[in-house]
């Protein structure tokens, strides 16, 4: 790894935040949010992109504070805001998969949040 | 030098003194329980609080530092109710036997209750109940009467280096115990005493043999002896309100006979004989090579027992001659037997030590055994000498002063003086340099060997000989010389020392651990003071002048370093684990 | 592509029925474009009835009948007009600097930390700016400690930047230890970086080039997450010598605690760092003077550094725009207890309770009613609900007789008794005291001991008082922070709760059903339907019968264990 | 110095045959003829090495004894070999307890007399080499953190790793490899909630006693373990399969009430599902019929 300089740093800070070019998929991946299952969860939805073979970035994240609905998984994609599922099993997440990410297509009863900021 | 004000007065002290000591000095008392003038502050007791411009939060005078401009008060409404509130709360965790406790009336929780008038407890008692250790017949640990001030570790981890006693788990199930949790005797403990010196109440106290002692003083068969050490007469004062440092020896003497005791020796005298053989010994190594240099003396057991455990590497640099307890404890059931016709079966040898660990020495191997009896049978402290004068009812102040037996109580100046640090070392150069030069000395600078120094390192010209020598005192001290010793021994350079003198209580022996209770600096300096008076009161001031040593070596043991000496006289060393599993 | 959510707020689940009406009304109203009816789990409105969002505008409507429906649907979804009465205009209230990556960025890659803004601040203070200037920043920003004392970050950089020493430290207090907090295991988790970039600014400005994580063994996800960012940070040269080129080397390592509480105290920690018992010390001298290995040491916490960066990247100034007058910043709490959304929230200093608790966490979580907020853990104390509307700050809550501490906020309902709250507290107290000092190794026990005589109704009425002054000396003689406040679940329960105590004492009753030896069960026959649930879960066979005659409590064997009294779906057990 | 092996064996012939066959490869050979007086010259003699035959075990006993004998071992750092007779009733929990015996053991099967003695100085020689692969082990982690400062805790951590808990036989080990006083570390030890100075069972479960887990119930949840294990806090089940302790607030607030079994997280517990994830660990069945472990 080459060390980090001075103006590579700043080219970091001039940086827009990156475009999603491709449907980025967040696992909540903190203590709590694996007591909660997250790590199949996790599991599922690289399997279900794999399986599919889709450009899906599935990545794991920290805790974003809803404790009460872990796990969570926020997808970014489409043209449509970040939306945060909570409680999410294994067969939530293959409908994240195939629902929301392929058809855009947004899953009832399951949002624990919708950030706009965060979206296209 | 910072100003500040104690209850409206003004105070002028050196920056870094405490608050606790700067009200002292203007006669203000703070009552304080775990403050001890040997240690730093552990601020465990949290009785010392005290108040600065009015209020927020308490300060721990003891450890808390007088700052210039500060307002301290030190007694109020406030304060006096938690004062008495927070000793309430160590009572009520601490057994209420004090008429059963090794330190009635001699406790410092005690004696603060009463001062507070604490007449009952509202509390709900919480008892820790954590069986005591009676494992070294040396020294008790009693836990449930432990209010962990923390002293006794601070002694025996920092001051002592010895690592025996520690503190185990926490919260209120904090206990002191030996290393680890095992029995003290498993442990490294080296019976100093220390701990028990310094404990402010009845939790570390020495293991009481009165009642052994009293059982052989009642029995007709048996036929009592005892000796009294050096530093004994110096402190035994203390016990029944005389001055501090005073010399009680002739009204020691007089005590004993009363106890009942047949004969009354006086281990000064074997100290006197352990300076003919250990300044035989240097002499020899010095002059003829026929040892290692430098010589150890090795007439204190805790540091015997220390440099067992932990420097076994040295032994060979230790004098062989017994302790002065241990030679007086041989020549009274061989010699003294011998000559008076007793048998020395019946004996019954007592020594009276202001040391805790001399109950350990008197059975420390089997050359303790060489009249073929235990040589000493056993070994009280200042302390239990003090209790059994009073149980007796001896009205101590108006005994007349009294002279020891012959042959084994008369001692000469240099005898007496072994019981302050730097005494051995004094009274063996003095004989040294006779052995060398066949005259006494004249004016040498001995003062340079006295004094509470941790350590002292001086050279003596004996004959244009520079004999180089340290004292050190307090066991925590002694790494300092030894590692210097090691270093030239490891680099092969020339040796830093030709003659070292160890005492493993601050002060020595006038420090001991076996001591009346409240030892300070200034108590250490009283005792060694009445010792060097002692000296200068004797008729004699060299061992070898001792009319009755020379008349002991004539009719019995030949000279120093005889075989018979050798077989009395002397002993060996073995390397000792650490921790006994 | 536009979206309509839509939330049921009171828990009632009629959202299915609102969709179908909305979607039919849409049909009706012949809507074009692509539009998505969704109902969703949680919509941050709590109890306000229905609700519908419409975005991307925005609208927010709440209390819907059926009947606003068609409206709805022809004014804000057709026309793309507000429609004014039902419009809700609250926003999010939580502000996120310390949770700002928190559940973002991969904890795992420091791209992703680089990406996000991350090491902007510490360049701007190693490279940009002076360190006077740097302190003059922070001194700007109002930032204070968040472990507890609220102590201002600055001064403290200050006070170990001044002495001359060779060596320098840098502690980061991750020994978490209050009962209910969880900020620092989730930044530590989630944003690993945003601390150790505070840790570097910090040992820049003090004159420090080693620092310690110092993190709860029971965190081993946390120490993992840490390591990592520690190798991957000296991968890129972000740890090691020369960083960045500004000729500053700093280096970091992990120390683990060991389970116990003390260990957060400074002077504790320090000891702990250095392999000893966590005995705190007294103080002076402070850490900033004579800290780890009695070296100069600034010890902060992890939320405190996690705003360090931000604090540089975004200027003291805005961040001093946020929060209340004497306290500036957020503070993360962990909402937790008898509330409906259990979790860390991140709000401006100066919020009130009332709002983190009903409009963030959603209100209560069972049909009690709110009693009191407990913060600050077992050195804090209750507010009882009276206070609700007080704005959270140091010196707010510290007025009633609680702490700030490092944010544990705990909803206490109806069902839980104070008295057995203090108890589990004063517990708490007696297994964490480290025991060195007398008053608060004594006088915790001794608490215990008198609430447990309340709870069990062996208590008089003169025991009160006694406690009270028990509580008032470990208060003032204790040692350390710990031990000062040890007492304070005690005195804030006994001053807005007395009379819950009396009642233990006097009445020898519990209204909560809480303390076990006050209460007696029994069936109630005529409620009764003899399905014998109840006998099948007791654990002692203390309930005889049988489906036919029904049950009975036999009170001799009975350990009130309750369980009889949680199974019964008929309500026909008895608690009294 | 000779090897001191203790032998506890009744059976005399097999006994002298051991003892014979060890003393001409220069090992000092002491034996017991019951458990009882094998314990006592345990803690005597503090063997090199031990060598326990179940042989001796009577039907129904709770082979206590043994355990107390193989515990004293474990503790000291002894290691023990034991001799299994062909057939073998186990007593309750002893199979379990054998497994966990702290500084690992040789067992051996009494098939065939003559295949224990011409395979008893390996054994012994196997048990002796485990024993200076602790030594060794822990010379390794003093000399990874030799240089740290203040590193007396992480080390101790480590141990626990490794072992389960700080054996005593350990804490002298590093007492003298790291030149600290062993006063020093059992004042750490004792201190931090977090080590333990006996070994845990196989599986550790944790309840957490946090604020809001408490709140929400997890006292009830302690109470249900206790009453399905019967044990106590800090204490290991009978079998030795099950170690109970309760811990202050793991950090999951938010799922609670909330335990560990070892390292896996059960969040929003019930008093209902105890059963059910206590038994993923148990043996098949034994949880379930609720009688395993009553008294």
């Amino acid at each position: 790894m080459a060390k980090l300089t001075r103006s590579k740093l700043e080219e970091y800070g001039k940086k827009a935040p990156a475009k999603a070019g491709r449907a980025l998929v967040r696992v909540g991946m903190s203590t709590c949010g694996i007591a909660a299952g997250a790590e199949e969860v996790y599991e599922a939805l690289k399997g279900a992109v794999a399986q599919r073979n889709l450009d899906v970035d599935v990545r794991k994240c920290g805790c974003n504070g809803k404790c009460y609905a872990e796990p969570l998984v926020e997808v970014v994609s489409g043209g449509l805001p970040a939306v945060l599922y909570g409680k999410v099993d294994k067969r939530l997440a293959l409908d994240i998969i195939d629902k929301h990410v392929i058809n855009g297509e947004l899953l009832n009863d399951h949002i624990y949040g919708i950030d706009e900021g965060k979206g296209e | 030098m910072i100003t500040a004000n104690i209850n409206g007065i003004p105070v002028h002290v050196r920056k870094g003194t405490s608050i606790l000591e700067a009200a002292r000095k203007i006669n203000i008392n703070i009552p304080a329980l775990c403050k001890h003038p040997d240690l730093d502050a552990t601020a465990a007791c949290g009785i010392c609080v005290v108040k600065n411009n009015g209020g927020g939060k308490l300060l721990r005078s003891c450890c808390t530092p007088l700052e210039a401009g500060m307002n301290i008060v030190t007694h109020d409404d406030e304060l006096q109710e938690i004062r008495k509130t927070v000793l309430e709360l160590i009572l009520s965790n601490h057994p209420e036997d004090c008429l059963q406790c090794a330190r009635n009336n001699n406790c410092e929780l005690q004696k603060m209750a009463a001062d507070f008038g604490i007449r009952s407890n509202p509390l709900h008692r919480i008892n820790k109940g954590i069986a005591p250790d009676i494992s070294t017949k040396s020294i008790n640990l009693v836990p449930d009467k432990c209010i962990l001030c923390g002293r006794c570790i601070n002694v025996c981890q920092n001051i002592q280096n010895v690592w025996a006693l520690s503190f185990l788990e926490r919260g209120i199930k904090t206990r002191i115990s030996a290393a680890g949790d095992i029995n003290l005797a498993d442990s490294p403990c080296i019976k100093c005493g220390q701990c028990s010196a310094h404990c402010p109440t009845g939790a570390i106290a020495e293991y009481d043999e009165t009642s052994r002692t009293w059982k052989a003083l009642y029995d007709t068969e048996k036929y009592c002896v005892v000796q009294i050490a050096p530093a004994v007469r110096v402190a035994i004062g203390e016990a029944f309100g005389y001055p501090e440092g005073e010399n009680l020896t002739g009204k020691l003497y007089a005590a004993l006979r009363k106890l009942g005791f047949k004969a009354v020796f006086d281990t000064s005298f074997g100290a006197d004989l352990t300076v003919m053989e250990e300044a035989t010994e240097f002499a020899q190594r010095f002059v003829n090579k026929t040892g290692p240099l430098p010589l150890i003396t090795s007439c204190c057991p805790s540091w015997v027992d220390f440099m067992e455990k932990y420097y076994s590497d040295m032994i060979e640099h230790f004098s062989t001659a017994k302790s002065p307890q241990s030679m007086v404890g041989v020549l009274s059931k061989t010699y003294y037997a011998q000559e008076n016709k007793i048998d020395p079966a019946k004996m019954f040898m007592v020594s009276v030590m202001p040391c805790t660990a001399k109950k350990y020495e008197i059975t420390r191997s089997e050359d303790m055994f060489a009249s073929g009896y235990q040589d000493i049978d056993v070994s009280l402290t200042t302390r239990e000498l003090a209790r059994m004068i009073k149980q007796a009812g001896i009205n101590f102040e108006g005994l007349p002063a009294e002279e020891p037996d012959h042959i084994l109580g008369d001692y000469t100046g240099a005898g007496v003086i072994f019981g302050a640090t730097g005494g051995v070392m004094e009274a063996a150069l003095r004989t040294a340099h006779f052995f060398v030069t066949g005259e006494n000395a004249g004016i040498m600078d001995f003062e340079s060997v006295r004094g509470l120094k941790g350590v002292k390192e001086t050279t003596v010209d004996i004959a244009g000989n520079k004999i180089k020598v340290a004292i050190a005192h307090g066991i925590g001290n002694v790494e300092y010389v030894l590692n210097k010793i090691q270093q030239a021994r490891d680099e092969k350079k020339e040796l830093p020392y030709h003659f070292v003198e160890v005492m493993a209580c601050p002060g020595g022996c006038v420090g001991g651990g076996g001591q009346p209770y409240g030892v300070t600096d200034r108590l250490r300096v009283s005792r060694a003071k009445g010792l060097y008076l002692d000296d200068i009161k004797q008729d004699y001031h060299y061992a070898h002048e001792n009319p009755y040593i020379k008349k002991v070596y004539d009719d019995f043991l030949g000279k120093p370093l005889s075989e018979k000496s050798h077989k009395l006289l002397h002993t060996v060393y073995t390397p000792r684990p650490l921790y006994r599993r | 592509m536009k979206l309509i959510l839509l939330k049921d707020t009171d828990g009632k689940k009629e959202e299915a029925v609102f969709q179908e009406k909305i979607l039919a009304e849409m049909k009706k109203e012949n809507v074009q474009g692509k539009w998505q009816v969704v109902r969703v789990a949680d919509m941050g409105i709590y109890n306000k009835g229905v609700a519908v969002k419409i975005l991307p505008e925005g609208f927010t409507y709440t209390g819907l009948s059926l009947d606003d429906i068609p409206a709805l649907v022809r004014t804000s979804i057709k026309e793309g007009r507000e429609l004014g009465e039902k419009s809700y205009g609250l926003k999010d209230k939580q502000v996120k600097i310390v949770l700002r990556n928190c559940g973002r960025i991969d904890p795992e890659n420091i791209e992703s930390y680089l990406e996000s803004g991350g090491y902007q601040g510490l360049k701007k203070v190693l490279l940009e700016l002076k360190p006077e200037q740097a302190i003059e920043e922070l001194k700007e920003s109002g930032l204070r400690g968040r472990g507890g004392g609220g102590f201002p970050v600055w001064m403290k950089w200050q006070f170990a930047r001044k002495p001359e020493s060779a060596e320098k430290f840098i502690i980061c207090n991750g020994d978490e230890g209050d009962p209910g907090a969880y900020m620092d295991r989730s930044v530590l988790e989630g944003d690993p970086h945003s601390v150790l970039e505070g840790m570097l600014t910090a040992g820049y400005l003090v004159g420090a080039n080693k620092g310690y994580f110092y993190i709860r063994a029971e965190y081993p996800l946390a120490i993992t997450r840490v390591q990592n960012a520690v190798e991957q940070a000296r991968a890129y040269g972000l740890l090691g010598e020369n960083i960045l080129g500004s000729g500053f080397s700093f280096e970091v390592d992990i120390r683990l605690g060991a389970g116990a509480f003390v260990c957060g105290e400074e002077t504790a920690l320090i000891a702990s760092v250095e392999g000893k018992r966590g005995y705190p010390s007294p103080r002076p001298p402070y850490p900033s003077v004579k800290g780890l290995w009695g070296k100069p040491t600034v010890i902060n916490n992890v939320e405190t550094l996690a705003n360090i960066p931000v604090v540089f990247s975004r200027g003291g100034k805005w961040f001093s725009s946020i929060g209340s007058p004497t306290a500036k910043g957020t503070k993360v709490f962990a909402l937790t207890g008898k509330i409906k959304n259990s979790g860390l929230v991140e709000v401006p200093m100066g919020i009130t309770l009332r709002e983190i608790i009903y409009d963030i966490g959603g209100g209560m979580l069972n049909s009690y009613d709110i009693k009191a907020v407990q913060t600050g853990g077992p050195s804090g104390g209750v507010i009882s609900r009276e206070y609700l509307d007080t704005p959270v700050d140091y010196e707010n809550l510290q007025k009633l007789g609680s702490i700030m501490g490092s944010g544990g906020m705990i909803v206490i309902d109806e069902s839980d008794c104070m008295v057995d709250l203090a108890k589990f507290y004063m517990n708490f107290c007696v297994d964490e005291s480290c025991g060195k000092c007398a008053p608060c190794r004594i006088g915790t026990t001794q608490m215990l001991e008198y609430l447990d005589s309340v709870s069990k109704g062996k208590a008089r009425e003169d025991d009160l008082p006694r406690l009270k002054k028990v509580a008032m000396a470990v208060k003032k003689a204790s040692l350390c922070g710990l031990g000062q406040t040890s007492p304070n679940p005690v005195l804030s329960t006994l001053r807005y709760f007395e009379e819950e105590y009396l009642e233990h004492i006097r009445e020898g009753k519990c209204r909560a059903g809480k303390c076990k030896d006050l209460l007696q069960y029994s069936i109630l026959q005529d409620q009764c339907r003899k399905c014998g649930l109840c006998y099948r879960n007791c654990p002692v066979n203390a309930i005889t019968g049988n489906n036919k005659q029904g049950y009975i409590i036999e009170r001799e064997k009975c350990i009130k264990c309750g369980n009889c009294f949680d199974v019964c779906k008929f309500e026909a057990i008895s608690r009294g | 110095m000779k090897h001191k092996i203790l032998v506890v064996e009744s059976d005399v012939t097999f006994a002298g045959k051991a003892a014979e066959l060890l003393s001409s490869y220069n090992y000092s050979i002491y034996t017991a003829g019951t458990y009882k007086e094998g314990f006592e010259k345990i803690k005597k003699l503090a063997p090199d090495i031990v060598l326990v035959s179940l042989g001796m075990l009577r039907p129904g006993s709770r082979g206590d004894t043994v355990k107390s004998i193989l515990q004293y071992a474990g503790i000291n750092g002894i290691p023990a070999v034991i001799i299994l007779p062909e057939a073998i009733q186990f007593p309750e929990g002893l199979e379990a307890f054998i497994e966990k015996v702290p500084l690992k053991t040789v067992v051996f099967k009494k098939d065939v007399e003559q295949v224990l003695v011409s395979n008893i100085k390996h054994l012994v020689q196997q048990a002796g080499e485990k024993h200076r692969q602790v030594i060794e082990e822990v010379a390794l982690l003093v000399e990874k953190w030799k240089d740290k400062e203040g590193n007396l805790i992480m080390i101790l951590h480590e141990i626990q790793k490794e072992f389960g808990y700080v054996p005593r036989s350990v804490a002298f080990i590093l007492a003298q490899r790291l030149d600290i006083a062993l006063a020093r570390i059992y004042e750490v030890i004792t201190f931090y909630n977090f080590f333990r100075l006996e070994a845990p069972g196989k599986h550790i479960i944790s309840v957490c006693l946090g604020t809001a887990c408490y709140l929400k119930g997890s006292g009830k949840i302690l109470e249900e373990i206790k009453n399905i294990l019967n044990v106590e806090e800090g204490q290991t089940t009978r079998d030795g399969l099950f170690y109970l302790q309760v811990v202050r607030c793991l950090g999951c607030c938010g799922l609670a009430p909330v335990m560990t079994v070892d390292d896996k997280v059960y969040g929003n517990m019930t008093r209902e599902n105890v059963v059910n994830i206590l038994s993923k660990y148990a043996k098949k069945g034994e949880l379930s019929n609720g009688k395993a472990y009553k008294k």
